[in-house]
């Protein structure tokens, strides 16, 4: 192990940093330590941190150090991060999931008219997340589709069934911005 | 200030002046029961054994105080006051023969006292979360991901996002239908497209909402002849739960 | 090092993880290892990392394992960052949030009742922060909707899970009068 009092704190930066680590930036964090000692910590650690871990590396890259893993993991780390699930949406297609979801079963004409924005693209995100499926068509001029949430969007919000959905009226007082 | 949590740093505290001392106080009691904890705490007596009288007075005593420094009190603090004074009432009643007053009285006390020590369990609580937050807010994960950068924009969804994001949609609809009725020609007909597209998104307007949207006097008198209109053809339905409450409109309209 | 194939592979997951690494995550990068093997791959490097590093840390938070920089170094890596200390929760919201973990799955009016105040903002707080949400309906008239504390409850305040919390009877204790 490295003994000088810097290094720890050095490698706990580079493990934060979302940009490659300077040495300026680490002579404003240690003003006192002359320029050369912070190098020679610097140099020393990422040679005895490379030396050690065959998983992490320091990597000299765009005039600073930065902690990455290496490329022969990638493949594995890619198949890790698809084992999300990923309930991640744009805020657009959590919208128009907010207006199906409650309005249901709804056209897309009356999702637009709520949202005020076109939502043809975000409705087929939601479709192809099997997050809202089609339920036939309106008996209406142009009879349009009516959209409804799918058996998968209960699951992944964790909905016994939609009665579960709170409604507007019951988070009144949850929603409305304090002191009203 | 790990202390405050259990609402005995400002006792400690040296007061400078009054109101120095309180303000240091007030910022400690949450609420009614927390209130009324310090007050026994620092009487050093058993909780057991509390005089209901006696906690009734130093409770309004502190009520007074504030109010004389010019301190809103909360509504919760006067809920607290307006029983705590409706027990003491009964207490200094002439005693019935049956003594039925005097059980209740002491069944409200043990109750009190009961909710008061479950209220310091979970202060105690709160302050053992407190010291594990302070611990964990020193450390830290690692900084943006390389991999997740296609990500970024996207909030992984919670219900309370499904909510909040219909509640703001309709906030914005409403929005967007006060800007385009803003015309001065106003007809009867148009009140009620406005009625109906309001009922669209939500289960209930209010009726104080019409007074809401700064509107002319003119779509205000539209506004009452379109509903007139449309209670008479049953499309809507006027609820007012009792005197002088909003009024709310629903829709009769089973959907689709 | 350890010599073992998994070894590096995990590590690198664990480098790369925005939440818990958890268990049952590996199982599915690697469907052909038996359970235990990863279980004792993991355990092992865990190990051999934490003896090795005296900077970054690999600890076992809400169901998972997630590596962080040690407490120690907070201070230089604030400067580094220059970001000011976080905000820490209100103590109303430190208190709705105790209710929550030990009663869930509780309401909104029974919270109420433990606190004697209105802890309506305060839920909203907490749910947009994440550390708490919806678990459904109460089954009991009106249908009241239940909260529970949510993954990252257990992430802020550190605990392997939700049985790593003190039971509420050890704070009894604290309150009983002198002599009892």
């Amino acid at each position: 192990m490295l003994e000088k009092e810097l290094t720890n704190p050095i490698l706990a930066m580079l493990f934060v940093a979302t940009d490659p680590l300077t040495l300026l930036e680490l002579q404003e964090v240690y003003p006192k330590t002359p320029p050369e000692e912070l190098r020679n910590t610097l140099d020393d650690l990422v040679a005895h941190f490379n030396s050690l871990q065959a998983a992490i590396e320091i990597r000299q890259i765009s005039g600073g150090y930065r902690m990455t893993t290496r490329p022969e993991h990638h493949e594995d780390i890619r198949s890790y991060l698809q084992t999300k699930p990923s309930a991640k949406l744009s805020l657009a297609a959590l919208e128009t999931l907010a207006v199906i979801a409650y309005k249901q079963p709804v056209t897309l004409p009356e999702i637009m008219e709520i949202r005020g924005v076109n939502s043809g693209s975000t409705i087929r995100t939601l479709l192809e997340k099997k997050l809202i499926e089609t339920r036939g068509r309106k008996k209406v001029v142009g009879r349009p589709i009516v959209y409804g949430t799918a058996k998968d969007f209960a699951i992944h919000f964790g909905l016994k069934d939609l009665s579960d959905l709170p409604t507007l009226e019951e988070f009144e007082e949850v929603l409305s911005p304090p002191g009203q | 200030m790990a202390t405050d949590v259990t609402g005995a740093a400002g006792l400690t505290a040296p007061p400078q002046t009054y109101n120095q001392a309180y303000s240091v106080h007030l910022e400690i009691f949450e609420g009614p029961l927390d209130l009324l904890l310090h007050l026994i705490r620092q009487q050093e007596i058993d909780i057991y054994d509390i005089s209901l009288a006696q906690i009734t007075d130093q409770y309004l005593r502190y009520l007074e105080m504030m109010k004389d420094l010019n301190v809103t009190v909360a509504g919760d603090f006067l809920v607290m006051a307006a029983t705590l004074i409706h027990i003491k009432s009964r207490m200094l009643l002439p005693a019935e023969p049956d003594s039925e007053t005097d059980q209740e009285i002491e069944e409200f006390r043990k109750d009190l006292v009961q909710q008061l020590l479950e209220h310091e369990k979970f202060k105690h609580a709160a302050q053992m979360l407190y010291e594990r937050e302070t611990v964990e807010l020193s450390v830290w994960p690692r900084g943006d991901n390389e991999f997740e950068e296609e990500e970024k924009e996207l909030v992984s969804a919670t219900v309370f996002d499904l909510v909040s994001a219909f509640h703001q949609m309709v906030e914005r609809y409403k929005e967007r239908i006060v800007l385009e009725v803003k015309g001065e020609v106003v007809t009867v007909q148009e009140k009620i497209e406005e009625i109906r597209r309001l009922l669209r998104v939500q289960e209930a307007i209010l009726f104080s909402f019409f007074f809401e949207m700064k509107v002319s006097r003119l779509h205000l008198v539209m506004t009452l002849f379109a509903l007139l209109e449309l209670t008479k053809v049953h499309e809507i339905r006027l609820i007012q739960k009792g005197a002088f409450q909003d009024i709310r409109i629903q829709s009769c309209l089973k959907k689709n």
